[in-house]
């Protein structure tokens, strides 16, 4: 008779499980890559870089790869189409609180009425071990969101670093077939305080904080859709992208058709795009529902902070900070150098009195 | 070309060659002969490549962008103007590299010389001995051969890829150090595949060897840099076979250079009157001990010594090189084991000039920094500007000796003997 | 897992030529019986495999059964490719996919049909819709504006509308070219609202055209008296899956593949970067 | 039904080379073992550097390699275009001028004076792109061009349909490759001074994931916030010399790097303007 494993157990090291995890899984997770953290595949000797510095790709990218053929096609006549299957098991080694967040409002995207099968082949594949965020990045404020440092639900695995090891915490069945093996020690009284502890010291570390309450940008960005400040924000603006594919909840992306050198066959494949890009909106005979810069980075404002909100129930924003480490462009606002993108400088701007901007036109609407 | 046959009576039979644009060369130039009996009466070397002027230019730039910017004077060979330019500057401006960055550029140019002269055996050289126009055909009629040539390409610009990123215009390669050195374990796996093609590149020099290639005696100086440990490519002494021993700085004293009405290039001479030779064959004439045992091996075995004076046989010359420069390579790999460093420099004013081996032969560049890092004199000479002088003596010589034969093969010879010398007109009119 | 992505193969039946640059398709499922189920307004994402896919409104009436029509401008890549296409050749097709016209709430109602260019495409369906019901609905004004008199599309089919009872048909072109018999108006689509009859209180509008001109037209039509919510466009964005996924299309918090394209003229007031808005 | 299916005729193609290195013609010759496949699709009736043939055949697609520099070239440009039914810029150099180009930026005679002693013998001008004189269908960017972004042009021209040039920022394809940002992340001109957030990309950021700053080979995006570029090239310290040079290196003609190199002395870079608090 197998003993029911308690939720929360006690782990020495992390290379336990990640050998546990491994064996059976083919297994993601963020390492360090010139002086920075990638979400890569972890290698039995790799080593792990958890913690709360956000990885430079969210772990998005192993759930919908930045490039992906949709089907491959061959044409005689009529057409077959071939899809690839994808029945491989993975687990996400060390995700975030945010990031878990986050994937929580990229199942709204890719289900609802039309369920992509590309990211939920992935998805469902996917053994979530989360990692509780012990310290906190200068760049996040995911305590705004409540998307971090602690995941409460939504996780097959969650380890907390303590001093003396790691708690793990079991949060599925799937989970707990991984650790049943290990003959872990159940977690003790002192343990579970310490997590607690070491928890609300993270939090507490949180400076970075949301000048208003989630519940309010709805309304400001709606009331406030043609404050003065978008436009020198705008102007500052290089179009990159950078703010885009790096934000664990963008989802958009295109499609595309390579054709092979018979040309009788070929594949269509997807790739990431961004709502940045002037490319993006662009319709026949090069008209542009976006050409300006400043609807496109207004676009994505409101869509991380407010729209997407109202189109899933679940906020754009997570709080991972990456847009805000990752914009190349920093502007001085407020005495400070902060960065462009930063949605908490964007909010702040906001809320600024419209009139106290000065000098700077309101560019007159689309133009098509 | 055109066949004009005039018969005036009185007069010999006068042969005209004419060949408007050189095919299967880099950049553009052509020939034009006229010979009647067995003298030359007219010939014109015409290197019309349009001029970039990079002396001009590259005044007023930055040092740290020099090396980028004359790299684009040759697609084939950017690696040795990059390191030919990175070495006269760091002269120039007293910087010193490190012992690991002067490996590692020498790795870099032995595998660019290797993709250099198997792209000009296989692609451009060949076809005319085959019987073709172009390797084109070689794919389909015989895939051994295109088989072997793209294995052997395929692992040395693996090996420039690499260190560079990429197989031509490396960017890796920045003013005194790399922006990365690649692993040991990386490094390993490329010496593996260059040890997979050794029989390739000995397969090479025998199917050169093998070539058609035309029985012709010219002696000529020959000009390179000569080693004194190891086969020179980035450095050496600057020496000739008519006695000249001297250390590059003094490369002014002995070479001038002039300007021609009907051609591009500027025609480069030894002591003010002298043409010469430099390139593949050049190197192995005067470096013949330096090669690597299975080079001097395979070279024995197809009844290559040294000295050498058929110009054609510079085709034989570059295979044997080839399988030098993997030897060289491999044993430089394995002795290497890279280190991470962020090596700091600060520059000074000054002047400073470099010689190396490109593939092609002697590649002088050398540059005047101010204080601030601007340039403010650049002088380059490549190897093709060397040579341009001696491919006319070669014509002159060779001309007389086949005019008896159709204008239609006479022009093919010419074309095959300045094809042997590799000519880049693109570096020549820089 | 279903993947919807995955585009059936469809047949050219049959194709006829609208103007130089338009021409009309008649497609027919080739791999099993299937008929589309959908409302007029709605539209397809037509695909030719190696070329592209692009998204086309549904243009012949639900109620033909046995297959179903698009009309395609050539304007670029994929629709270049496929005006090269003849009977007999195969595309891809998955759909149909948004809302359609809100005819439910149109039953005995008059409808002003208003259109301009290939914006008449959206409306053609529900067009004989209304003539094969005829009974369901109340008096109806069909009012088309073109650039030029050869840009006119469905002119085969004029005759067929104006003969039905109760629909009138009024067109009108910016420009007629000289040596041009044209005895119908000229000057822009909203010159044509003062030959309506209809009483804008029992009425309800549908709008499809370039977004300058549907924004001239809402502005005509309220001013006539019709009610805001009873006005409802077609909107136009650049879509690569017509399944809410990709992003594109999206236009504030709506995205125009499936809260569209169709919308009422209020909602599409609420949404920003759209020439309908309400502060532009 | 892919495009043009029924079609198997290889497309008749010339190469033509102006003021360049020759280097993109020469990576041409480089793809030929790896793509045969691909490049079978065309019948090169006119290709020196790879084959001893005269131009005597017609062709539809012309690749013109290198800017143009002397009178002649124009009037050769010419009537290539009339001939060609798609003519491709091949390289930087043809479609921005290039290296070569740097020589617009000086005094003409005083460059030409110090490379020849004498420079009425060599007819030249100033360097210009090819769309100065002939329509451009399609632009191969780059120093040299990407290997497959040329792949994906031979297979699109060779299906009748646009090959998919891209026209977004090299920023993209770094976040896509996982690259860190070595912009933000490093220090120095030759590793950090970064073109990336203007510069159109396509070239799968060979640079910058070799941990080397985007010179700017492909030239300007679509729109390229240029103004804000040198404000962030000054905010990490570099001078206006560093800056004029950067953008004057591989597409200094194209108007946008143009603007580049001329604002760090014709005006400061525009920041908020506000009232005092
Ligand atoms: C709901 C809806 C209904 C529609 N109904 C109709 C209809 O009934 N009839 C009709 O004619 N049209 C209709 N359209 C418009 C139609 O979808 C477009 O005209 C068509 O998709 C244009 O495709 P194209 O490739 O020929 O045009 P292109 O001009 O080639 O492409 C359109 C745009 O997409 C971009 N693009 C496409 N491919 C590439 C590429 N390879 N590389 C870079 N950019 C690319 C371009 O930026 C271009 O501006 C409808 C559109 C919508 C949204
Ligand atoms: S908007 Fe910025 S902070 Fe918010 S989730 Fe996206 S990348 Fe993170
Ligand atoms: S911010 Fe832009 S790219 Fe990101 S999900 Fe929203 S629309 Fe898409
Ligand atoms: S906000 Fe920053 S990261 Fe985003 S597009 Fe603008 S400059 Fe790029």
């Amino acid at each position: 008779m197998v003993k029911s494993t308690p939720r929360a157990l006690k782990l020495e090291n992390l290379n336990i499980l990640i050998d546990a995890v491994s064996q059976k899984y083919r297994t993601y997770g963020p390492v360090a890559k010139d002086g920075e953290n990638a979400w890569e595949e972890v290698k039995a000797d790799g080593e792990l870089s958890l913690g709360c510095a956000a990885t430079m790709l969210p772990a998005k990218h192993i759930l919908q790869p930045v490039r992906l053929d949709l089907y491959s096609f061959k044409s005689s006549g009529g057409f077959q189409i071939e899809e690839p299957g994808f029945d491989e098991k993975i687990a996400l080694f060390g995700v975030s609180p945010c990031d878990v967040n986050a994937i929580l409002a990229l199942d709204r995207v890719f289900g609802g009425r039309f369920v992509d099968p590309y990211y939920w082949q992935r998805r469902e594949n996917a053994l979530i071990v989360a990692s509780n965020c012990t310290e906190s990045a200068e760049e996040s404020f995911c305590t705004s969101w409540d998307t971090g440092p602690e995941l409460y639900s939504d996780y097959d695995l969650l380890i907390t670093e303590l001093a003396d090891g790691y708690l793990l915490e079991v949060g599925s069945q799937r989970g707990k077939v991984v650790v049943n093996g290990l003959n872990l020690p159940g977690a003790t009284q002192e343990d579970l305080k310490e997590k607690a502890s070491r928890l609300d010291a993270a939090r507490a570390a949180t400076k970075k904080r949301l000048p208003v309450p989630p519940d309010d940008l709805h309304q400001l960005f709606e009331e406030r859709y043609d404050h003065p400040i978008w436009v020198p924000n705008a102007e500052v603006c290089f179009s990159c992208g950078n703010c885009t594919f790096s934000c664990p909840t963008c989802f958009c992306f295109d499609i595309r058709d390579e054709v092979k050198p018979s040309r009788k066959e070929g594949v269509r494949n997807l790739e990431w795009d961004s709502c940045q890009l002037l490319e993006f909106a662009e319709v026949a005979h090069h008209a542009n529902f976006r050409r300006l810069r400043i609807d496109r980075f207004k676009h994505r404002t409101i869509h991380k902070l407010s729209w997407m909100k109202q189109q899933y129930g679940l906020t754009g924003c997570v709080g991972c900070g990456r847009c805000v480490r990752w914009c190349p462009s920093w502007p001085v606002r407020r005495g400070r150098i902060t960065s462009l993108a930063d949605p908490v400088e964007i909010i702040a701007d906001m809320l600024e009195p419209p009139e106290k901007v000065e000098g700077v036109e309101r560019p007159g609407g689309v133009i098509v | 070309m055109k066949e004009k046959r005039r018969i005036t009576s009185g007069k010999p039979l006068e042969k005209q060659i004419k060949v408007d644009y050189l095919a299967r060369t880099e950049g553009e130039a052509g020939v034009y002969a006229l010979v009647s009996d067995s003298e030359v009466k007219e010939l014109k070397f015409n290197i019309w490549e349009p001029a970039r002027f990079f002396e001009g230019f590259l005044v007023g730039r930055m040092y740290y962008e020099v090396h980028d910017l004359v790299s684009r004077i040759c697609g084939i060979c950017p690696i040795s103007h990059m390191t030919t330019a990175l070495r006269a500057l760091e002269k120039a401006t007293g910087v010193m590299i490190s012992e690991q960055t002067r490996i590692v550029r020498h790795i870099l140019a032995q595998s660019q010389i290797a993709s250099s002269h198997i792209i000009h055996l296989y692609m451009l050289a060949a076809p005319d001995y085959m019987g073709y126009d172009s390797i084109i055909p070689v794919i389909s009629e015989h895939p051994d051969i295109f088989k072997r040539y793209y294995r052997m390409k395929t692992a040395v610009n693996k090996l420039s890829t690499l260190i560079g990123g990429r197989a031509l215009h490396t960017m890796s390669v920045l003013f005194g150090k790399f922006t990365r050195v690649p692993s040991r374990k990386s490094f390993l796996e490329v010496a593996d595949d260059l040890k997979a093609i050794k029989d390739d590149a000995l397969e090479t020099v025998r199917f050169v060897s093998r070539l058609p290639i035309p029985e012709f005696y010219s002696e000529n100086i020959y000009v390179s840099l000569k080693g004194k440990d190891f086969y020179p490519i980035n450095e050496g002494r600057l020496a000739s076979t008519s006695g000249l021993d001297v250390s590059e700085d003094e490369y002014r004293a002995h070479f001038t250079e002039q300007q021609l009405p009907y051609t591009n290039s500027k025609y480069s001479a030894l002591n003010g009157k002298d043409s010469f030779m430099v390139g593949a064959l050049a190197r192995i004439n005067q470096n013949f001990d330096l090669l690597s045992d299975d080079a001097k091996a395979i070279a024995a075995e197809v009844g290559f010594s040294v000295p050498n004076h058929n110009p054609y046989l510079n085709n034989l010359a570059q295979a044997i090189e080839i399988v030098n420069g993997i030897d060289d390579c491999i044993n430089l790999i394995d002795a290497f084991y890279p280190q991470k460093e962020e090596p700091a420099f600060s520059i000074r004013e000054g002047e400073g000039g470099a010689i190396t081996e490109a593939p092609r032969g002697l590649l002088y560049h050398s540059y005047r920094v101010s204080k601030d890092g601007v340039i403010e004199k650049a002088d380059i000479v490549t190897p093709t500007a060397h040579n341009a002088s001696n491919v006319e003596k070669d014509l002159n010589l060779l001309l007389p000796t086949i005019s008896h034969l159709g204008v239609e093969e006479i022009t093919m010879r010419c074309e095959e003997l300045i094809r042997a010398y590799d000519p880049c007109f693109s570096c020549s009119v820089h | 897992m279903e993947n919807p992505y995955i585009v059936e193969p469809a047949a050219i039946t049959s194709i006829r030529q609208e103007t130089d640059e338009t021409k009309t398709y008649t497609l027919k499922f080739v791999e099993r019986e299937r008929t589309l189920q959908f409302t007029p307004g709605q539209f397809n994402m037509i695909s030719l495999l190696g070329v592209g896919e692009g998204a086309f409104s549904i243009t012949s009436s639900p109620l033909q059964k046995d297959d179903f029509e698009h009309t395609i401008r050539l304007v670029g890549n994929l629709t270049r490719a496929i005006d090269r296409l003849a009977q007999g050749d195969i595309v891809g097709v998955r759909g149909p996919y948004g809302t359609g016209w809100p005819i439910d709430s149109a039953k005995g109602k008059d409808i002003f049909i208003i259109a301009g260019g290939v914006g008449l495409a959206p409306l053609r369906g529900l067009i004989n819709l209304i003539i094969e019901r005829r009974n369901d609905f109340g008096v109806v004004e069909i009012m088309y504006g073109s650039r030029k008199p050869d840009e006119l599309v469905f002119t085969s089919e004029y005759d067929k509308w104006r003969a039905a009872p109760n629909i009138s048909l009024f067109l009108t072109v910016d420009e007629v070219p000289e040596g041009f018999e044209w005895t119908h108006g000229r000057g822009v689509v909203t010159n044509l609202l003062g030959l309506s009859k209809i009483d804008p209180a029992n009425a309800l509008a549908f709008v499809c055209g370039p977004e300058i001109m549907m924004r001239f037209v809402a502005r005509s039509l309220t001013i006539r008296g019709l009610a805001e919510e009873n006005i409802f466009v077609s909107l136009e964005r650049r879509m690569e899956c017509g399944m809410a996924k990709c992003g594109r299309c999206m236009l504030g918090r709506a995205y125009i593949c499936t809260d569209g394209p169709v919308f009422s003229y209020p909602e599409v007031r609420s949404l920003p970067q759209n020439l309908l808005a309400a502060s532009f | 039904m892919t495009a043009n299916s029924n079609s198997n005729q290889k497309v008749k193609a010339a190469v033509f080379k102006f003021t360049c290195c020759a280097g993109c013609q020469f990576a041409l010759l480089h793809f030929f073992d790896q793509q045969v496949e691909t490049l079978e699709l065309l019948d090169f009736v006119y290709f020196k550097m790879a084959r001893r043939k005269e131009l005597d055949e017609p062709y539809e697609l012309a690749f013109i390699e290198g800017g143009v520099s002397a009178p002649e070239h124009i009037e050769q440009l010419k009537a290539i275009r009339k001939q060609a039914k798609t003519l491709v810029a091949f390289g930087a150099c043809a479609a921005h001028g290039g290296v070569p180009a740097i020589k617009d930026w000086q005094t003409e005679i005083d460059v030409e004076e110090r490379a020849y002693p004498d420079p009425l013998l060599v007819s030249s001008m100033k360097v210009s792109p090819v769309d100065e004189f002939v329509k451009v269908d399609h632009y191969l960017r780059g120093c040299p061009i990407d290997e497959v972004e040329f792949m994906e042009m031979i297979r699109s021209i060779a299906a009748d349909k646009r090959p998919y040039v891209r026209e977004h920022p090299v920023c993209l394809e770094c976040k896509l490759k996982n690259n860190i940002c070595i912009l933000l992340m490093r220090e120095g001109v030759q590793e950090s001074m970064c073109l990336g957030p203007v510069t159109r990309g396509g070239c799968r950021v060979v640079c910058t994931s070799n941990m080397r700053a985007c010179f700017g080979c492909r030239g300007p995006m679509s729109n390229p916030n240029i103004a804000e570029m040198v404000r962030t090239f000054k905010g990490k310290g570099f001078s206006g010399k560093d800056i004029e040079m950067r953008f004057t290196e591989y597409a200094g003609l194209s108007a946008e790097f143009r603007e580049g190199a001329r604002a760090y002395y014709e005006r400061k870079a525009p920041y908020y303007k506000r009232k005092a608090a």
